[in-house]
């Protein structure tokens, strides 16, 4: 009984007393600060800060490798989180919303049969896609591919639409898509000309009933917030003050192409 | 004692009884660790190290404090005890000696501890060569071998589990079976396969 | 040494004994600004001149960059966007014919002897004249006649292989214009100053091997070795890379150059367009293509002005447009483009236009890869398709990345083999263009 | 310009080998004909009830399982699942209860196929799976052979590899099937004739049958005797599965290595793991386990042989 | 240095309570568990004796890896036969079995007492009782399986000759050892 | 209490060992091929883990961080010699079934999962229920599989013969049998929360 009483205890002082000097000897400093990071991140290990994990990029960020607006998904209570962690300061950061720049869709006609792999990149290396419509969407849908939140489906149209809701900016789609049509807005700038068609109007017109033909109305009605180059409406945000009548160019676009989120 | 012997250890531990396979130890780095072969590779080189290692201090804290003292029913704490010192330890002086070595294989030491599969090694080898009264030598080469070729065993199965799962990062699984479930039904396939050896005669 | 792996299509060369025809002049030609390797010329015209045909139109912008000459005479109408027959649409110079051809260049005062020129001059010649490679991927000439001084080049290897099933054209320039493809090899001999040349010929093409050997016992040279070399018909010997390994048994190292073991390979059309250019002052405007595919009547060998478009082409062939056309494909069956637009110009890189009907596309439905290895076993560039093919598809970059997509020749011949019709090619070039990033 | 009638616009090239996937698998299926005739020639009728329940069971599990996961249940015809079930077939004894190669056929598709995402994505042969689940799940029902219709004893509970005395059966007997076993692999003759057959189509290579064979051969030789270079090496080669396996089964494209040398390794690992299962395991058959261990090596094999790049910078 | 002693310390402690806690169950279940194992024998012995053949068992001396008992009938001297345990490896583990032998080399039980044969095939030898009945009034010395001799496991052919080849050779050296 | 509650129903259902965490399995598949040893091996791992819970969870403030692992192991390990011993006393038979699977308990990942990620922060009562809800969770998922592989292996269910003209599967009873059941079972587990998952989202 004593015996085995005896036996342990000494165990345990000589692995404690072992161990505690072992851990003295090879101490290696690692900065606690990674892990309280880490644990500020989202954990989803989506690689859209372009590191092979949340680990990575904690890593990084104690490292001053990476900034702490990094993490897209994450978004401002994330930034702050981390912020503390560190203790500096971060700017805030707009949030911000991807756009599809085009509604064309199904209503846009083809210009040959496709057969072939079917993702919209494979699609636009023979002849720039199937659709007449050079600058428009193939609607094969490689950005809802390429979404890690879910955010994006093709509607009924074959066009995709963003769950702004959901989506954190982190530019994965922008990335997939071929034909650049999907941006990176400002939230705030809330409205945009959903084309990218710089053909000719005449031309745009006879493929597409949702394009812009350049016409310039809403160039006049907004007095020149809206611009028209290359046969191609945008909104310049620069110029945008206060009292443009945002609904009145909606409304009057004869290819109902501006629209308002 | 003869080849037989030997042979039976090697061939038992490795094929016949591999531990994941047969005898379900160490299953849950194996299902964790075994996505990719580079770190399963890593991962069963550092369990076979552990393994035996631990084999050689098991069977000296058994034959030298629990048989003297007749306390053989603390082989569980102190067994569990020294591994787990043990490879704090192993995991102190990597970190200290190569950062580099630290990243490739001292991150799964930690997995180690509570790997029941070391513990299990530990035990089988008390059961097998420790009780019969075995004399001393003859069971440390014997546990020591044993500890190593499970070691193998481990390796063999991880390599062949991350190749095929790696492998299956392209195939179309059904998603409710994708990672954990799938991963098991190969190991039962794998198992399945495994089980040609069984009544292998020396 | 590790042979290279062909593939052995049927030849469908429907068109190899009909004689070559002339097409009439186009009314009207497209002449993008981008038809070679290299970026686009300049153009040194503007709508309303007048050119003639053979004036230049546009020059070489940069050492890797391409002369343009009309191929009509006539009046600039545009410079714009127009149809091209790989890139969708490009910038290129239209011409409207004044049915007039008339020449800008003399054609005459041949020049008999070659030692009144020296390489230099060639090579200036060659430049000026727009000459880019015919054999397909239209790579300046004179930047492969003028390989950097630490390079030493001995070997010259001409590409009659003509491997690719229906094309016939190299077939029937080499049996019709043999005697002048001898003269533009001196010529170029005598721009790379090299001592060995081999005409490689595969045996599907007899007539052609011998109609080059009679003409090779007439010429003579010095220390020249000169050589028709018979190559057994397969898939795609006609390749660059593959071409020199059978020849020489030299492996251009990968990502390099074939000037990196000595060798220069150039097609026979592109010889025989040196000569015409070193010989008669004519630059290239026109050049030899075959019409051919699922149609064997309206099928024939056709020497065409670069920039008619495809559609003109067709018509003088008797295609009726409203027939069972089903794909018109720029090129062979194997790397060819199919065309969306049949507006779209012949360019200098054009050797043949396949027009296939809704028959000819058997039904090919794709099914999974179920590992059969012939790709593997088809890849000249010794890849492994499938394994790419399958990454691509999962959009793992990384592992599609890791089996060197960028090795492929786009030859085609994974996707020919390919029981599971898998788009292999297609497949492949994604993965390019994803793992370049 | 966009017009009524367009133009196709697909990758290149234009031209397509004729072999589809289905024709292969047909292909296969009727090179396996001539063993399985055999087979009924000379087990009797019984082997045809067992060839159909295993044919029917594998199509029809693979339909439910491809509508299951939202596939086109069509491409159960593609004559993949119909191999499979013949392929099982031929690895069962001739007289079974009806539900054995019923549960066999079901389990080969759902468990050794359909589960890893169907065709083309199977790691282990489900063939083999199949027969590998009956054989641990019904030892019994699984080891009680037939011996040919014109044998005295009808019923016997080993093949010749699980004979004390292997000698009793001649190699004449071998080659021509006169000895019990599976439904498929007695008839060495007529496997060859297959298997021949495929060769010369081109759809099997040499580079696995011949590793395999080759490799028992050799091994049979050094070790299947006490002393050295005794064994009976023409015996190991012709009885049991080997055949079978060898041309059939280690081929499959699904589950073996992609390149030649992959496959090489392949063949002679499945080899020596048949000579070891058969001198020294409980089992008188080695050949399946051998096919299965290695189905499992092949990604990691794979991963080891892939082939030579042209141009591939020696440094 | 603080902390070692600190680490140490608290190290101890937890042990010094692991180790008391343990040392107090173990002597409250000692008794028990060495009665239970007591218990286990003695059952078996006397299920392959069983009492109106022999009342009394006694341990014979360990020779070598030789367990064997003798049995006795009232106050005889002379053993009425023997109880000894045979091993041998069958399919996929040792078997352990424990046999009574009459002196005249009957056969008077067999059980097993340790395998780990494949459940469901091997593990039948003990778990199906038809298969030790057989052994029962058989002479030890001519034991084998045939038709006529024990029925084997079906499909367990391996495991159920290792059981009645280790007792019979077992059974043969006790026979001839106390014989002499 | 709703609160409480849920720590202790969160073991059974969403984060069950088993079958959720994918914790613990090496003796969940090593001793399933009978219900009575599920059963067993169940109550012995809950036993364990509500004692080291406790006495983790009131020694979380003594403990310093670089040695907890060692302390933990030693609290778990004397906990399992206990029920080892008691094994050993009261019910041999079982005691022999389990083998070498009652040592490792003390390396079930379960066991030691819990008291790092909840013993160590929380208080002694509501590691308590979690613990009971874990070793609740842990014994249902065993006694699932068990039931299964007996029934469908053995042909019994707790010993009893259930199926009688039944040539009960051996594959299962058997080792690859574990690994399928537990493979087909996580796998179906999925696709049922998934289903749930797509039901919740659409009535949203
Ligand atoms: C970037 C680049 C540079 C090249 N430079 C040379 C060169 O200096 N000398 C040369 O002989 N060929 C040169 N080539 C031409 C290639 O060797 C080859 O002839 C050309 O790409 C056409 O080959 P293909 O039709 O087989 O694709 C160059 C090609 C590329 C793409
Ligand atoms: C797959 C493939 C097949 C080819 N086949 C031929 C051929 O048959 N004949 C030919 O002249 N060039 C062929 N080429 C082009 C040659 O690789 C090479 O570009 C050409 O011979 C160089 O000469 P050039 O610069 O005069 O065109 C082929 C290229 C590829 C990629
Ligand atoms: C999974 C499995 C487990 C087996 N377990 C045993 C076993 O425990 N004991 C045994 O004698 N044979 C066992 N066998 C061997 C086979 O049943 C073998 O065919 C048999 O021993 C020989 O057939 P026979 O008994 O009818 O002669 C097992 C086979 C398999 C597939
Ligand atoms: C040469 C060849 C051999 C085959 N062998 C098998 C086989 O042994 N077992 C099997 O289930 N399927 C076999 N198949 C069919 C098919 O490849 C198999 O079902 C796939 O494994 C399913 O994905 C074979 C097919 C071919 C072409
Ligand atoms: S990736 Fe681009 S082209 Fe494709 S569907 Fe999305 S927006 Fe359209
Ligand atoms: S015209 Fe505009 S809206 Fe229409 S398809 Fe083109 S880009 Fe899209
Ligand atoms: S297309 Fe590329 S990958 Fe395919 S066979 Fe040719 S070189 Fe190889
Ligand atoms: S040829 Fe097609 S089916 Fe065969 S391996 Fe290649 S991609 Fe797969
Ligand atoms: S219980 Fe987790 S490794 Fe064994």
């Amino acid at each position: 009984m004593l015996i085995s009483i005896l036996t342990m205890s000494i165990m345990g002082l000589l692995f404690g007393l072992g161990l505690a000097y072992a851990s003295r000897i090879f101490r290696v400093d690692v900065d606690p600060k990674i892990d309280k990071v880490l644990d500020a991140l989202p954990g989803a290990n989506c690689g859209a800060c372009g590191m092979a994990g949340c680990a990575m990029l904690a890593e990084a960020i104690v490292q001053g490798k990476a900034r702490v607006t990094a993490c897209a998904p994450g978004g401002q209570e994330t930034y702050d989180k981390i912020a503390g962690i560190l203790g500096v300061q971060v700017e805030v950061k707009e949030k911000a919303v991807a756009r599809v720049r085009c509604n064309g869709g199904r209503r846009t006609s083809d210009k040959y049969n496709y057969t072939g792999v079917k993702t919209c990149a494979a699609a636009n290396l023979l002849n720039r896609g199937q659709k007449a419509c050079g600058f428009g969407c193939l609607g094969f849908g490689d950005c809802v591919n390429a979404c890690p939140f879910d955010a994006i489906r093709l509607n009924i149209n074959n066009i995709p639409e963003v769950d702004a809701s959901k989506c954190t900016a982190c530019g994965k789609c922008v990335e997939a898509c071929p034909k650049n049509i999907i941006i990176l807005g400002k939230v705030t700038d809330n409205v945009f000309v959903k084309c990218l068609s710089r053909d000719k109007g005449a031309y745009t017109k006879s493929i597409c009933p949702a394009g812009c033909i350049g016409c310039r109305i809403c160039e006049k009605l907004s007095g020149g917030v809206f611009v028209v180059e290359d046969n191609l409406s945008r909104v310049d945000w620069s110029r945008a003050g206060g009292g443009i009548k945002w609904d009145l160019c909606i409304e009057k676009c004869p290819a109902r192409c501006i629209v308002k989120e | 004692m003869d080849l037989s012997v030997f042979l039976s250890v090697v061939i038992g531990a490795i094929f016949i009884n591999n531990f994941i396979l047969s005898k379900f130890l160490g299953l849950c780095s194996f299902i964790g660790i075994s996505k990719e072969t580079r770190p399963a590779l890593y991962m069963g080189v550092s369990v076979t190290f552990v393994m035996t290692c631990a084999s050689m201090i098991t069977w000296a804290i058994y034959n030298f404090v629990l048989v003297p003292f007749h306390i053989e029913y603390l082989r569980t704490i102190s067994f569990i005890l020294v591994i787990a010192s043990f490879v704090q330890l192993v995991e102190m002086v990597i970190k200290k000696l190569s950062q580099g070595l630290y990243r490739t294989l001292g991150i799964y030491l930690p997995l180690i501890t509570v790997n029941c599969a070391v513990l299990g090694v530990a035990v089988l080898n008390s059961e097998t060569f420790f009780k019969h009264g075995m004399n001393p030598a003859a069971s440390f080469v014997l546990s020591t071998l044993q500890g190593f070729c499970v070691g193998i065993g481990f390796i063999l199965v991880m390599l062949f589990m991350s190749g095929i799962r790696e492998r299956l990062e392209l195939c179309d699984v059904p998603s409710s079976f994708k990672d954990a479930p799938i991963a098991f039904i190969i190991a039962s396939l794998m198992s399945m396969a495994f089980m040609g050896f069984s009544g292998f005669r020396f | 040494m590790v042979n290279i792996n062909f593939i052995h299509p049927p030849d469908f060369k429907i068109t190899r004994d009909r004689n070559t025809e002339t097409a009439p002049l186009p009314k009207k030609v497209i002449l993008p600004l981008s038809q070679h390797a290299g970026s686009p010329s300049e153009p040194i015209v503007k709508p309303g001149d007048m050119v003639k045909t053979g004036s230049l139109i546009a020059q070489a912008k940069g050492f890797i960059s391409s002369a343009l000459h009309s191929s009509v005479s006539g009046r600039v109408i545009a410079i714009e966007d127009a149809p091209h027959p790989i890139m969708a649409a490009s910038k290129a110079i239209i011409i409207e014919s004044d049915g007039q051809d008339m020449k800008a260049f003399s054609g005459a005062g041949p020049v008999r002897d070659m030692s009144g020129f020296s390489g230099d001059e060639i090579i200036r010649s060659v430049r000026d004249a727009g000459i880019v490679g015919l054999g397909g991927a239209a790579f300046p000439s004179h930047v492969k006649l003028s390989p950097p001084k630490d390079k030493k080049i001995d070997t010259l290897i001409i590409n009659g292989a003509e491997c690719e099933p229906f094309l016939s054209c190299d077939h029937r320039l080499m049996l019709e214009r043999p005697k002048e493809i001898l003269f533009g090899i001196q010529i170029i001999v005598k721009a790379l100053g090299v001592k060995e040349v081999i005409i490689g010929i595969e045996e599907n093409k007899l007539d052609a091997i011998e109609s080059l050997g009679t003409a090779l016992f007439r010429v003579k040279g010095e220390g020249l070795s000169m050589k028709v070399k018979k190559l057994k018909t397969r898939y795609p010997q006609g390749g660059e890379k593959q071409l020199i390994k059978t020849l020489l048994g030299r492996e251009v190292p990968s990502g390099g150059l074939p000037l990196d073991v000595g060798a220069v390979v150039h097609n026979v059309q592109t010889v025989f367009s040196v000569y015409e250019a070193v010989r008669l002052g004519k630059p290239l405007y026109e050049r030899v293509i075959t019409v051919s595919g699922s149609f064997s009547n309206q099928s024939k060998n056709v020497l065409v002005r670069i920039g008619t478009p495809i559609k003109d082409v067709l018509e003088w062939c008797g295609f009726k447009m409203k027939f069972d056309v089903h794909k018109v494909v720029m090129g062979g069956p194997m790397t060819g483009v199919a065309q969306a637009d049949l507006e779209a110009p012949i360019i200098k890189g054009t050797s043949g236009i396949l027009v296939l009907g809704s028959k000819f596309e058997l039904e090919d439905k794709e099914t999974s890869c179920v590992r059969c290895s012939r790709c593997v076993e088809a890849c000249p560039a010794g890849i492994m398709p499938c394994m790419i093919g399958l990454a691509i598809k999962n959009d793992r970059f990384d592992i599609a990345g890791s089996y060197d997509p960028l090795d492929c020749i786009e030859c085609g011949s994974c996707s020919y083999v390919c029981p599971s019709k898998i788009p292999l090619v297609q497949l492949i070039k994604l993965a390019k263009l994803k793992t370049k990033r | 310009m966009a017009s009524e009638n367009r133009l196709t616009v697909s990758p290149s090239p234009h031209i397509k080998s004729k072999d589809n996937t289905a024709k292969i698998m047909w292909v296969v299926f009727a090179s396996l004909v001539p063993a399985g005739a055999a087979g009924i020639y000379i087990f009797g009728a019984g082997c045809v009830k067992v060839i159909l329940i295993s044919i029917i069971s594998c199509v029809v599990t693979e339909m439910v399982c491809l509508r299951f996961r939202n596939r086109d249940p069509k491409t159960a015809l593609d004559g993949s699942a119909a191999l499979t079930g013949l392929l099982l077939a031929y690895n069962l004894p001739p007289e079974l209860p009806f539900w054995i190669p019923l549960i066999g056929g079901a389990v080969s598709i759902a468990l050794g196929k359909q589960i890893f995402g169907g065709l083309g994505h199977n790691i282990f042969n489900p063939a083999l799976v199949g027969r590998a689940f009956l054989q641990i799940s019904w030892p019994v029902h699984m080891t009680t052979w037939k011996n040919p219709r014109w044998w005295p004893d009808a019923v016997t509970t080993a093949t010749p590899l699980a004979r004390e005395n292997p000698a009793q059966v001649s190699y004449m007997d071998l080659f021509l099937g006169n000895h019990g076993g599976c439904i498929g692999e007695v008839c060495v003759i007529a496997l060859l004739i297959g298997a021949l057959f495929l060769l010369s189509r081109k759809i099997i290579s040499l580079h696995i049958p011949a590793s395999f064979v080759a490799t028992v051969g050799v091994l049979a030789w050094v070790f299947g005797k006490d002393g050295f270079f005794q064994g009976d090496f023409m015996f190991h080669a012709l009885s049991g599965g080997l055949i079978l396996g060898a041309f059939f089964m280690a081929t499959d494209y699904v589950t073996s290595p992609l390149t030649k040398k992959g496959k090489i390794m392949f063949g002679a690992a499945c080899g020596v793991l048949t000579i070891i299962i058969r001198l020294r395991g409980s089992y008188p058959e080695g050949v399946s386990y051998a096919i299965l261990f290695m189905n499992a090596a092949v990604p990691i094999i794979d991963r080891f042989t892939r082939t030579r790049k042209y141009g591939l910078v020696k440094k | 240095m603080n902390n070692i002693i600190k680490f140490a310390t608290i190290l101890f402690l937890v042990n010094l309570a692991a180790a008391t806690v343990l040392a107090g169950v173990y002597n409250a279940t000692k008794a028990r568990i060495d009665q239970q194992q007591r218990l286990i024998q003695e059952g078996a012995l006397r299920e392959v004796m069983p009492g109106q053949m022999a009342d009394r068992l006694e341990e014979v001396k360990k020779e070598g890896d030789i367990e064997c008992w003798k049995a006795f009938k009232g106050n005889d001297y002379q053993p009425v036969g023997y109880v000894f345990i045979a091993k041998k490896y069958g399919y996929s583990s040792d078997i352990e079995i424990m046999v009574g032998v009459r002196s005249d080399g009957t056969i008077t039980g067999v059980k097993v007492l340790s395998q780990n044969e494949t459940p469901g095939l091997g593990a039948k030898i003990s778990t199906q009782p038809s298969f030790t009945e057989q052994f029962k009034g058989r002479d030890v010395r001519a034991i084998e399986i045939s038709k006529s001799g024990i029925q084997g496991i079906t499909a367990a052919t391996i495991s159920s000759r290792a059981v009645v080849e280790a007792i019979r050779s077992r059974g043969m050296e006790i026979l001839d050892g106390f014989r002499e | 209490m709703k609160k409480l509650a849920r720590e202790f129903l969160k073991g059974i259902t969403h984060e069950n060992p088993t079958f959720r965490l994918i914790l613990g399995l090496c003796p969940t598949l090593a001793v399933s091929t009978s219900v009575e040893n599920g059963i067993g091996m169940g109550m012995a791992a809950t036993f364990v883990l509500l004692g080291s819970n406790i006495i983790i969870s009131s020694l979380r403030k003594v403990i310093p961080d670089q040695i907890r692992i060692p302390c933990f192991i030693v609290v778990i390990a004397t906990f399992v010699t206990i029920v080892e011993l008691a094994m050993k006393a009261y019910a041999p038979a079982l005691s022999r079934a389990l083998g070498i699977f009652v040592p490792l308990i003390v390396v079930n990942c379960v066991v030691l999962g819990r008291a790092e990620a909840f013993a160590r922060k929380e208080p002694v009562f509501v590691s308590m229920l979690d613990a009971m809800g874990m070793g609740v969770g842990f014994t249902l998922a065993l006694v699932l599989i068990s039931g299964i592989r007996e029934i469908l292996g053995n042909g019994t269910f707790l010993g009893f013969l259930i199926m009688k003209s039944f040539e009960p599967v051996l594959f299962i009873v058997l080792a690859p049998g574990a690994l399928l059941v537990i493979g087909l079972l996580i796998g179906f587990i999925n696709m049922l929360a998934k289903k749930r998952a797509a039901k919740v989202s659409r009535v949203k």
